[in-house]
């Protein structure tokens, strides 16, 4: 059974043997862990993604990231160059491909191959693992900014490896929210230790004085997630990165849409990740929050998507996140052009600087929705204490089983898929069907009432057929939906 | 009532569309065997042999769809499946390409109808009707 | 010397003959009273200005306007029709150009023939008189939507003339705001005198039972205007409309960068405005706001443009506006195509619909800018009252003339031109030199101390080198100005 | 110290960068004569003639530009300032149009400068003391 124990050195350099043999370039000399703390010593602060964000942190300033990757090198050089210069990104990515995702190396070879022979990407991402240590390091030395990998692998210990020994600074990702979300019938125990893993590999480099940063991947579905549900993951994955060693971390949030609930939902991550971590003993790690631009169907129209990308930004600032994830007016049809996507970054950043000196004023309001996610935060994390029997690692597991926690449209059969959310009626998300979630009775009276509210309003029966009208509203141009007759 | 196969192919796991559809076509009448994400053509002609369908609903969100789809109408033929319907729809190549253009692509390879982005499956309700009756 | 006092009928019978004079169009036989009392009792409601904003007013959403006009009749309303159609607009503009705002009529009409032999519009704006009633009936009769004259014409009595009796249900300006900003030495007496008579027109159809919406021109110079100075020209231009008999206006003002304080000014403009027409006895005067997307130097970058169209939208939905006048991401060039336009609007519809459910939460801060800016206001009307011993028409004369109300980079002669803004460090507007400013010492002490921060922040001296970097500042995407080494 | 005159031509009333520009170019030196918005081409002569300017400096924002700058040159040579720069900048035609063409049609009327938007009077300054000096 899994449990929440730091991977002893030893037992960590015996599995990694393994790891290194799942796909030839594992076996390239660079993935030398004396060779590669060489190399990580030699990157510069302004190329380190740990050491900017805490220069941002200290600023009070929100820096802006985008998503983008291509099958070839050379194109994604050009692109990631390309997003530097005219998007001013300030942390780069390299958004993974999604047959590397599954550890499907030989469909990602055969994907750069075909790529390169119809002349574009036949891939929706960067195969890292296929390019391995020289191809991601030639990546590296090609830009100025720090680099990332974003993905949803379930399994990312080779991937990580190679992107480590490569020079990039960030990883995203967990046992959890690269499974749920990421996967059908992959064990959550086998992700977790697949995740703690990742998680040591970045501890052994703090041991050798190498601060690199983890980002649990914090929207999960993107749809609909009510925000106690995705701060719990966060924490957990929080919890169990700093446990292996991790002292640099950034816990994400995906844009829910209503302005306080969503500021609310940043404060909140960001104060209970701290006291979670200092509760459970993990006295020195750097937390920072990250905010994704809305996560859900977007609009097709170009200029409502940047309308919905600049609110984005406007919440960001506001709620003071530390980075954000930017989009682009391609959304809802594709992997976007380097030319989509640097529009999207220039007119975040805009946002996110005219914003700069200005923060949500302190208001009820704010006040009682930070409480109220706490709360929730609190008895979601309560009952995995209790499942785990003071295990966080072994009761996460055991909470999805019984579904205790439970992430909506999940594709993932570990998940119950019981809850049902929908919005009230200023656009905050509540739940409707609770399933066997945790929470208490004052909780989910809360719930109801505010969904009980819009039902009255827009006179209408709280079901299901609300949270379809949502899923649909803000394609459509609207936050709550609104039902048909 | 008529059966339809629905579910999401190849390493792709947008869940949300695929749940909406089956409570949707559920709603207008259809019998619908949901194989959901992470699905095989295997997997979406053993429901469709096995359920005697009279059509499989592919969506594909992530990009790849191009690569997934191909041979799946040979495949149902070699499985007996001649006349089955094959719709495709979501996101089904990668980046923002000319529609006519991945349409035809699509239809070379044997589907009787390809759905571009935007398309809401309520949209597509008429289609499924004409082709198949409800 | 002007007074506060509703022209009498005769009068104004008079005084209207001279007017139609002006230029031959005024002798169209629709320009009979009787006349287009009838045509506008026959305009149905959904294009009536004054009934569309009481709708809106009453579900609490903000409709989107955007600025449109060129010189010739064919093409204006193609432009017209796409905004309406593809930019969905609610309501619809015509803004006139720049010789016809001068009463150079024969200038307008040169320009008319020569962008008709260019093919391309050479007058920045609809030369609406010299189109007279068929043509602007025209244009009425091929949209959906209520129009408006925008312009900034000093003597604008033939145009509202003209317009009103084509079935316009709106127009936009006051003596003073179509004066200080957009004249040089055109006596303050003389455009009060025009727009009493504007008004008094609005009133005589007010009272043959035709509701037509005013709106005071709020955002002024648009350049770093302090919220007291143009809410209190928005109010006393209100106070002398509804003396002539208006009953539906909607006062504006200009984004002027901090959230809080543009709500702020949204909030204390709409209160004070029906507090000061009860106090001063006019009971039925329907009241809505207006807000202004950015007024001051755009962002040459497309993408930043759109970010702060979007910014600017969130403002006005928090600030629960009725009205919002939109830009584009061609402000900084030139008059923009209709393709730009549409944009711009629908970029800012997706954001005010996002919001139409949320407002901005009440909080400490908010509601002590809301009380500093009506203190300022309060300030500022006592000094108009008492140098106008009780009358607000001969008040606001003297207080120009003194100084005791100043606007910052007006063009105006009349105006004192002393007074010197700047922001403080969270970008709030404020006044580092007073000039002759009817503000107390209370308050003026409260301005220097919030620079006294800025400086100390920024260790630089508040100076007018503050003044300049902030008018920079926006165009340069940020808000408040950072000082040069 | 020389001298340049400033204003804006027309009917225009944008005041903003006219107030810059003055405060600009007499904190670099410049003997400033602004004559304001609203200004007309023998405004700007007159005044060029009483003070013998350098150069005039004209702004133009609101549009009509083109119409408002015809004839300038042949007006100033008249007056017997043959010898005077002519600048023009601001946001000179109307909408947004390819400024090759637009520098070319205001070269063609005599102007020595013309600036596209954007320019601010800080990049002016080095064209300026190139072209007469401080
Ligand atoms: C939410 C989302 C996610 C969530 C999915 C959560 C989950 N497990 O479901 C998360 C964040 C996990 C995710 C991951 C990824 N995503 Co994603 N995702 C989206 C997003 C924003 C919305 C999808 C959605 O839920 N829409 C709402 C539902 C109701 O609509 P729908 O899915 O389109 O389905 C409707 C219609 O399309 C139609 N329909 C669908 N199928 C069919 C079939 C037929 C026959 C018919 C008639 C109709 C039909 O009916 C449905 C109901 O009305 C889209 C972009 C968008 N559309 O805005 C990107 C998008 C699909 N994702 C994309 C990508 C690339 C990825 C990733 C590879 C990379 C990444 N960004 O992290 C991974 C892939 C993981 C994997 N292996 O599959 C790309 C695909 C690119 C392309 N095709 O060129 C998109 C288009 C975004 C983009 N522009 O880059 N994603
Ligand atoms: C503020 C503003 C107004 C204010 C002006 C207040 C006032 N009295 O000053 C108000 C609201 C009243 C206004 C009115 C109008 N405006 Co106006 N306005 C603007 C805006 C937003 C900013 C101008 C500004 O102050 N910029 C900041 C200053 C510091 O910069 P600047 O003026 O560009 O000057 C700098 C440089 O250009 C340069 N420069 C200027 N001249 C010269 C000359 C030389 C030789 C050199 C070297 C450099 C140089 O140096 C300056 C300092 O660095 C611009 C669009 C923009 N730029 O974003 C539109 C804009 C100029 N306005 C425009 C128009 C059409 C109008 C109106 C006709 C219609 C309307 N919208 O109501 C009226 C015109 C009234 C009239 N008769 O002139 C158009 C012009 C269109 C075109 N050329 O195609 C613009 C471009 C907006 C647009 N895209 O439609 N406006």
């Amino acid at each position: 059974m899994v449990k929440n124990v730091k991977i002893p050195l030893e037992e960590f350099l015996e599995i990694r043997k393994e790891v290194l043999l799942q796909w030839p370039t594992g076996s390239h000399p660079m993935l030398d862990l004396e060779e590669s703390v060489k190399r990580l010593k030699s990157v510069p602060a302004h190329k380190n993604f740990a050491l900017k964000l805490r220069d941002a942190k200290a600023k009070g300033i929100t820096l802006i990231q985008p998503r983008a990757g291509v099958a070839r090198i050379n194109e994604h050089i050009e692109l990631l160059q390309y997003l530097e210069k005219e998007g001013r990104a300030d942390f780069l990515p390299s958004t993974i491909d999604s047959y590397t995702r599954h550890n499907r190396y030989q469909n990602a070879e055969d994907g750069i191959n075909e790529s390169e022979a119809k002349g574009r990407s036949l891939l929706n991402g960067f195969p890292a693992v296929n390019h391995g240590v020289d191809g991601c390091t030639k990546v590296f030395e090609s830009v100025n900014s720090p680099l990332q990998a974003r993905h949803g692998t379930p399994d990312a210990r080779l991937l990580s490896e190679i992107i480590h020994a490569s020079m990039w600074t960030s990883n995203e990702g967990g046992g959890i929210s690269y499974n749920i979300p990421y996967a059908k019938n992959i064990s959550l125990e086998d992700t977790i230790i697949y995740w703690q893993y990742v998680d040591r590999l970045v501890g052994y480099y703090q041991e050798q004085g190498i601060e690199l940063n983890r980002e649990p991947y914090g929207p999960l579905t993107g749809t609909l997630v009510p925000p106690s549900i995705s701060n719990t993951v966060a924490i957990i994955e929080s919890l169990l990165a700093a446990e292996q060693g991790v002292k640099n971390i950034t816990v994400g949030y995906g844009q829910g849409g209503n302005l306080v609930q969503d500021v609310a939902a940043l404060r909140a991550l960001e104060e209970q990740t701290n006291s979670y971590l200092k509760l459970f003993g993990y006295e020195d790690v750097f937390v920072t929050t990250v905010f994704h631009q809305w996560m859900g169907g977007f609009p097709e129209n170009a200029s409502e998507a940047m309308g919905l990308i600049a609110y984005a930004s406007t919440v960001a600032a506001l709620g003071k996140a530390t980075k954000m994830i930017t989009k682009t007016s391609h959304e809802s049809f594709g992997v976007p052009t380097k030319e989509a996507n640097a529009e999207g970054l220039r007119t975040s950043k805009m946002v996110v600087n005219l914003l700069r000196d200005q923060k949500m004023a302190e208001s009820e309001e704010l006040e009682r929705e930070i409480t109220q996610i706490k709360k929730e935060v609190d008895n979601l994390i309560h009952a995995v204490v209790r499942v785990g029997k003071g295990d966080i690692a072994s009761g996460i597991v055991a909470a999805f089983k019984n579904g205790l926690i439970d992430v909506p449209f999940a594709p993932s059969e570990l998940n119950a898929g019981k809850i049902l959310p929908a919005r009230d009626i200023e656009g905050k998300i509540r739940i409707l069907e609770f399933g066997n979630l945790a929470f208490d009775e004052e909780v989910r009276a809360f719930h109801l009432q505010k969904l009980q509210e819009r039902a009255v309003q827009q006179n209408r029966e709280i079901s299901i057929q609300m949270t379809i009208d949502d899923i649909y509203a803000v394609s459509d141009g609207y936050l709550v939906g609104k039902s048909k007759q | 009532m008529k059966t339809v196969i629905i579910g999401v192919i190849g390493a792709d796991v947008h869940a949300v569309g695929n749940k909406i559809i089956d409570y949707v076509l559920s709603q207008n009448g259809y019998n619908v065997v949901n194989i959901g994400v992470l699905s095989t053509q295997e997997d979406f002609i053993n429901a469709a042999i096995e359920t005697s369908a009279q059509a499989i609903l592919i969506s594909s969100l992530y990009g790849h769809g191009e690569m997934d789809c191909r041979y799946m109408r040979e495949k149902c033929d070699e499985a007996g499946l001649e006349n089955i319907k094959l719709y495709v729809g979501g996101n089904i190549v990668v980046g923002k390409q000319d529609f006519t253009e991945v349409e035809k692509r699509f239809k070379d390879m044997g589907f009787d109808r390809v759905y571009p982005p935007g398309v809401k499956i309520e949209d597509a309700l008429a289609h499924l009707k004409e082709d198949i009756g409800i």
